[in-house]
């Protein structure tokens, strides 16, 4: 067994799966539905046998086309990439078995390609180490996600869609443009030789700038989450599960990964911006949740309050921060998802999501209510939850680092979340009967946003495997502390 | 001062006037072409600045980055034309409802 | 016209902050070139950008190719736009592209094949075929219903999955993903880009049609 | 998995399977499900029991699981986690049944056991504590189980007390993260430790362990119902019976003083709290609330109200007798946590009683009650006579030590404090005494349900009667071997010097 | 040596602001049709401009797919755009198309 998964290079199979996966649901639309269900499997099993490996020799380097860093490209596996691989599998697994009952079968033609293609560009910019390559995925990406969310049928849906295209190309532009003068000054696109021959100059303060705003934007960090929120309201609600837990979070990757390798040495002013973009997104997000009537586009809101909470670790710096950040990235996929599933239940029986009328869909669906409840924990950071124990690193992170404000606004953030999630919680011990709407939910959807909540609660209690996954390769042992 | 700075400035002014008619306008159609200028003036700051030393041959990686990077935007380009033509068949007008900012 | 207040001069900080940048830029110590051309002999094709886009970077290539089909892709789940009008051809447009066809599939079987020593290379080429696509698609003409279901499937995804059987079958024999044996990787570059040239033609003219040809699975 | 590491985890999952179960039976499972809890129940007394034999044969209980690098769940036998643990296993299974009894033919029985088992599994988790991380996720787990019983009838007010409810325990347990987190990057261990572990701290960390005490008392307090958080309790009596019995007097409550013991003895240490200064404003605030709480229950007419306000005072004798650094006047404070309990119960359970089988809500619709059902009215006299302190019952004794201890530290007001209560205890529970014995009973009754001969359902008179009993035995059997003056005084005896 | 030099500067000074001005009468036209166009010009301009910068194959690319299918593409969108507006367009497939997915449609 041994000989067999040592020797494999997991590496490329975890990109070039999802795409033969693609094109094999291209050419043979009937039965798109098992082939994209097997491909989910495979990539979760890859994921382990990637995991597996890195376990055994650390971080592992893979030159593609045999030429090594300057010349070709590079694919670089540690810790911080297998913990996304294995959110983006896991969720992406969640997602697959509950799409497989949520498409119209001509929708589902043209969703089961699209969304393996996604698979592939993720898993892709998680491996890559080189900054043009994550220009072409994050390319790829964002179109895979744009025609996702284009394939509800509503206006709102079309002109979100419209709105998260143009977007998507203008954060890559900015990104390109980055790219362009850090490859112009120091001659190599790779991450690991920018990171040693990066020093300060006009041209690295201008590619910082250009691609933290093109990766911002992309992010929907606060100033620029304008977009988020219809776009991920309108979507099916798969593909808003998808967008929320994963593409999301690519981008943010990206700045984390570009921030501890080549941007250390910039000044702590940039940082304490973000902190404080993360703040403010944090509160602004909160409070937008509150006030909404529809339970999609509150969850939405809930997304962006939540990213804020990843960015609170840039002014902190620490590895434990780090370490949290990328708990409550954890956490918050599957919980997100988790909560998005639900609301996508709630909206297939109930046929609308006003939070207002809930209480009679709701006694109807009790794995669902459950599953939201379990997500509702995770996202508030109670106890028994990944979210609670991102919260309290985060906590002792700022409370270490004497930035003691940073663990105001996490607290903050925590009653916002306790009042959107009860807010909709609320309206669910009430005395009306459930509602007489013909049709049963298939149980998979049922179950699978259950199965991912279970999970988000479960990262609570046992927190020794992600915290070791993210150890591989020490990603953060190079960020500068304090 | 050769001129080659010549065109990447020019680039650069590309890219700012693209972000300008990004903004400003409202019409799908122009955010579209803004888009398209903005992506070429990128293009040719990486292709300027990559012959800046005459006597040797220019660096040829620039080049295959921009001829990917125009396949790429052409078929970004595709993608957003058809969503346009969809968002006005749906809503009847050619602009994103609340002139959603950049 | 409240927003135009601060946005022009930001832009124009903007672009004088990018020009001062640009302007200033350091030259690198050592660049990517000179390493290129110790390694071109060994890349089986003499011209650089080619041998940077097929070889050295292949993997780029490989991906973009993944954008183009997943542009098609998202142009086909759209849907719904009415067909181009059957307005039938002009006389000049019709002579005009009995000539033209030819000539440009011509065109683009050169600049395939020149593309291994001098400027020309795949998407060129599949640039021009997509450009003869769309003037037989301006006179009128479709795809038979015949072969607009699998047949066109296979060649809009022949350049991507080209692309991913030669390097799956490269790393059967025991080298790295995408690695080309020196003395047999002029042909490889050359059929892989030859499959990318039809598959490109091929989504191009298919963007340009908007909507699934004959509507089969509507 | 020997019994030592396993035995902790058993106790808490006795009732966590069972609530778990619960939740997954359809509806009309009646016997099922009332086997399951009754089965939990005894296991949970046989378990506690057991631990009880193994901590006088010097075993010691310990089971605990790594949470984070340094810092992991514990749960541990100490002696003060058992004396919260065996008053509360033993009122659950008098409230389970009662429970049964008093839901009999409601809709939502499932849902409704479950989280009470839950809630139940919070305690205890609350009890066995061996950290204060530990006791931060069982007293977080105590909010969210307990919300949905508050809301259970699903009326206006049911959901309007629900929300008051979370936004003030939602925001303690925040309050409550925060200063156990700095107080985890002060000290570097979250251990209970006999005599606390930050009197080692040097001198400058002072002042900020002032400002960690002041808001750790703010997030428990808010579940001790100290005033000004006691807000959400007499909202919280819109729940059925069972739940304003257990969870109102035993179990939520309870959690916030037992926490302010952990927090005074097993964190700071009590010499150490005295020598910051620390303790006499928090007696300070538990006498204001002591006396506020009486005032306010007497002029409510409602009698679960009033009940309810004379929780939020009782409670606070609890906090006092911890707050005044001497042996005897803890010694008074901890037997108090145990008698409060027991009494508490039985009004409740009266209560409840007097609300299901006659439907009574008011005080002034007690006349002459005691005639149609006086063995309810029998154990509710009990239960007043205890918590006005009369000599042979339990309370007695409490306020006894109570102002003993006050002596012994030299805070003479404690005694005016303790006169003064009693005073207002008499003043809001003899008039309902009065009203219910010598007053002529009206023609009929609001809601009247017969039932034959009995002048209730066994289920619903059993479990207060029981009560009273216990209260009469932990009165008058206050020196017997075993008995709850012996317990308090061994842990007493460990968290002082001497 | 000197001339050739001069000719150079004064060839590039006119492209470059050739180019600029086509790209901002592009942006700036009223009609849209008259800025597709200026947009096709400017794309074929700018293939002039890489072959300045000695990038062949880029010239060939930016003629081939930035001027010639890009410019095909706005012009089909626009022509389509013309007949949506116009009415012309074929009335019931279309509508057809609207109303027939899942009750997802959110009222």
């Amino acid at each position: 067994m041994e000989l067999i998964l040592g020797d494999v290079p997991w590496i490329v199979v975890l990109i070039i799966l999802p795409l033969t996966g693609g094109m094999a649901c291209f050419l043979f639309p009937a039965i798109s539905k098992s082939l994209g269900l097997l491909t989910s499997l495979a990539v979760v099993a890859c994921v382990w046998g990637l995991g597996w490996q890195l376990e055994e020799e650390g971080a592992q380097r893979y030159a593609i086309g045999g030429w090594g860093a300057p010349l070709g490209i590079d694919l670089y596996a540690d810790g911080l990439s297998l913990l996304m691989l294995v959110v983006a599998a896991l969720v992406g697994l969640g997602i697959s078995v509950y799409s497989c009952g949520y498409f119209s079968p001509d929708k589902a033609n043209h969703f089961w390609p699209l969304w393996l293609f996604l698979c592939g560009a993720l898993n892709a910019l998680f491996l890559s180490s080189d900054i043009f390559n994550l220009y072409v995925t994050l390319e790829l990406l964002g179109l895979t996600a744009v025609a996702l969310v284009a394939l509800a049928d509503g206006a709102e849906a079309l002109t979100s869609a419209m709105r998260y295209l143009l977007i998507s190309l203008l954060g890559s532009l900015f990104y390109l443009l980055g790219v362009a003068f850090l490859y112009h000054s120091f001659g190599s696109l790779d991450i690991a030789i920018l990171a040693q021959r990066a020093e300060p100059s006009p041209a690295v303060w201008a590619a910082v700038g250009l691609i933290s705003t093109g990766l911002l934007l992309k992010t929907a960090l606060f100033p620029m989450h304008f977009w988020l929120p219809a776009a991920h309201a309108c979507a099916p609600t798969p593909v808003s599960a998808l967008l929320s837990a994963l593409v999301v979070k690519a981008s943010f990757y990206i700045l984390l990964r570009m921030w501890l390798e080549i941007f250390p040495m910039v000044g702590t002013s940039f940082a304490q911006l973000l902190g404080l973009l993360g703040a403010a997104a944090v509160l602004w997000g909160g409070i937008q949740a509150l006030r909404q009537t529809r339970l999609k586009l509150l969850i939405a809101y809930s997304t962006v309050s939540q990213l804020g909470y990843l960015f609170l670790a840039f002014p902190l710096g620490t590895s434990l921060a780090w370490k949290g950040a990328l708990y409550m990235l954890l956490s918050h996929a599957m919980a997100k998802a988790a909560m998005f599933m639900a609301a996508g239940n709630i909206l297939v029986l109930g046929g609308h999501d006003r939070i207002a009328e809930l209480s009679s869909i709701t006694q109807r669906l009790p794995l669902t209510l459950t599953a939201f409840t379990l997500a509702g924990i995770s996202i508030m950071g109670l106890p028994p939850s990944g979210g609670f124990i991102a919260k309290w690193l985060l906590l002792q992170a700022s409370i270490e680092s004497g930035q003691w404000w940073w663990g105001i606004i996490l607290i903050l953030g925590g009653l916002l979340a306790a009042a959107y999630v009860f807010k909709v919680i609320g309206h669910v011990f009430t005395q009306d009967e459930p509602t007489r709407q013909a049709g049963t939910l298939p149980t998979t959807m049922e179950w699978s946003a259950l199965v991912l909540a279970l999970v988000a609660v479960l990262l609570g209690l046992f927190t020794s495997w992600p915290l070791a996954i993210m150890e591989i390769g020490s990603p953060f042992g190079t960020g500068h502390s304090g | 001062m050769s001129y080659v700075y010549l065109y990447a400035l020019l680039g650069v002014s590309l890219f700012v006037l693209g972000l300008n008619a990004l903004i400003v306008h409202a019409h799908l159609l122009r955010k579209i072409l803004a888009v398209n200028v903005m992506s070429t003036g990128v293009f040719l700051v990486l292709v300027a600045l990559s012959s800046r030393n005459e006597e040797v041959l220019p660096d040829p990686v620039p080049h295959a980055m921009v001829i990917t990077g125009i396949v790429v935007s052409v078929s970004a380009t595709a993608l957003a034309l058809i969503l346009m033509l969809k968002v006005n068949r749906a809503t009847g007008k050619n602009e994103l409802p609340d002139r959603g900012r950049d | 016209m409240e927003r135009s207040r601060w946005l022009l001069p930001l832009l124009l900080m903007l672009c004088l902050g990018l020009g001062y940048t640009v302007l200033s830029m350091p030259e690198p110590v050592e660049g990517l070139p000179e390493m290129l051309v110790d390694n071109m002999e060994v890349a089986g094709v003499s011209n650089p950008v080619t041998a940077v886009l097929l070889n050295f970077r292949g993997y780029d290539t490989l991906l973009e190719m993944g954008v183009l089909l997943v542009a098609l892709l998202g142009v086909w789940s759209l849907g719904g736009i009415p067909d181009y009008r059957e307005s039938s051809p002009g006389l000049v447009l019709d002579i005009m592209s009995r000539q033209l066809v030819p000539v440009l599939i011509l065109v683009a079987g050169y600049l395939l094949w020149v593309g291994a020593d001098a400027p020309g290379g795949a998407f060129q080429a599949g640039s021009l075929l997509g450009a003869a696509g769309v003037l037989l698609l301006l006179c009128g003409w479709r795809i038979g219903n015949r072969c607009s279901g699998l047949p066109l499937r296979f060649l809009l995804i022949l350049g991507l999955g080209m692309f991913v059987v030669a390097g799956t079958g490269l790393l059967l024999i025991g080298g790295e993903f995408l690695q080309y044996p020196s003395p047999v990787a002029r042909e490889l570059i050359l059929m892989i880009e030859a499959a990318a040239t039809l598959s490109i033609g091929a989504t191009l003219a298919a963007m340009f049609l908007g909507s699934l040809p004959g509507g089969a699975d509507k | 998995m020997n019994w030592n590491t396993a035995l902790p985890l058993l106790i808490v999952a006795s009732s966590l399977l069972p609530g778990l179960m619960i939740f997954c039976l359809p509806e009309n499972r009646v016997v099922t499900r009332t086997t399951l809890n009754l089965a939990g129940a005894l296991l949970k007394i046989v378990l506690v029991g057991g631990m009880f034999w193994g901590i006088l044969h010097g075993y010691h209980f310990e089971t605990r699981l790594v949470l984070l690098p340094g810092l992991d769940l514990v749960l541990r036998s100490g002696p003060l986690s058992m004396l919260f643990v065996t008053l509360s296993a033993g009122l659950w299974l008098i409230t389970t049944v009662y429970a049964v009894g008093y839901l009999e033919g409601s809709p939502y029985r499932s849902r409704f056991f479950g989280f009470f088992s839950l809630c139940v599994t919070a305690t205890t988790g609350v009890a066995l504590a061996g950290n204060l991380i530990t006791f931060l996720l069982f007293y977080e787990l105590l909010t969210l189980c307990t919300y949905p019983l508050i809301v259970h009838r699903g009326t206006e007010e049911a959901r309007k007390a629900g929300k008051s409810y979370l936004a003030y325990t939602i925001a303690g347990g925040a309050l409550l993260l925060l200063s156990t987190v700095w107080l985890y990057t002060l000290a570097g261990t979250l251990e209970f430790t006999e005599r606390g572990f930050l009197s080692g701290l040097d001198a400058s960390l002072h002042p900020t362990l002032m400002i960690i005490f002041a808001m750790l008392i703010a997030g428990l307090g808010v579940k001790a119902a100290l005033i000004p958080l006691h807000g959400w309790l007499p909202q919280a009596m819109v729940a059925p019976a069972p739940v304003s019995a257990l969870l109102h007097a035993v179990a939520v409550v309870k959690a916030g003083a037992f926490g302010i013991v952990r927090v005074v003895y097993y964190v700071y240490g009590i010499e150490f709290s005295n020598s910051l200064g620390l303790t006499l404003p928090l007696a300070m605030l538990a006498a204001a609330t002591i006396i506020y709480g009486s005032l306010r229950a007497l002029f409510q007419d409602e009698l679960k109200r009033r009940l309810a306000f004379s929780t939020v005072s009782q409670v606070s004798y609890i906090v006092l007798g911890i707050a005044l650094a001497s042996p005897i006047a803890t010694l008074g404070g901890l037997i108090h946590l145990v008698h409060q309990g027991v009494q508490k119960i039985t009004l409740f359970l009266c209560a409840g009683n007097l609300a299901e089988t006659l439907g009574i809500h008011k005080i002034s619709e007690m006349n002459g009650v005691g005639r149609r059902m006086p063995w309810t009215m029998a154990a509710f006299t009990i239960g007043a006579f205890g918590m006005i302190g009369a000599p042979p019952l339990a309370g007695f004794f409490s306020k006894w030590y109570l102002g003993l201890g006050a002596l012994d530290a030299g805070q003479g007001w404690v005694i005016y404090i303790l006169a003064a209560s009693s005073v207002l205890n008499a003043a809001y529970f003899l008039p309902i005494l009065y009203t219910a014995w010598f007053k002529t009973p009206p023609d009929s009754w609001p809601a009247e349900r017969s039932f034959g001969r009995k002048e209730t359902a066994w289920t619903l008179l059993v479990p207060p009667l029981v009560t009273a009993l216990l209260t009469l035995a932990l009165g008058l059997l206050a020196s017997a071997p075993f008995n709850l003056l012996e317990w308090a005084r061994l842990i007493v005896s460990r968290g002082f010097a001497q | 040596m000197e001339a050739l030099t001069i000719l150079n500067w004064v060839l590039d000074g006119l492209l470059g602001v050739s180019l600029f001005s086509l790209a901002w009468l592009a942006l700036a036209s009223p009609d849209i049709f008259k800025a597709i166009v200026l947009f096709i010009s400017f794309g074929l301009l700018m293939a002039l401009a890489w072959v300045r910068l000695n990038a062949p194959d880029v010239a060939l690319a930016e003629a081939a797919i930035g001027a010639g299918l890009t410019g095909a593409l706005l012009l089909a969108a626009f022509a389509r755009l013309e007949d949506i507006s116009i009415g012309a367009s074929d009335g019931e497939e279309v509508q057809s198309h609207i109303q027939h997915d899942s009750n997802e449609e959110p009222k």
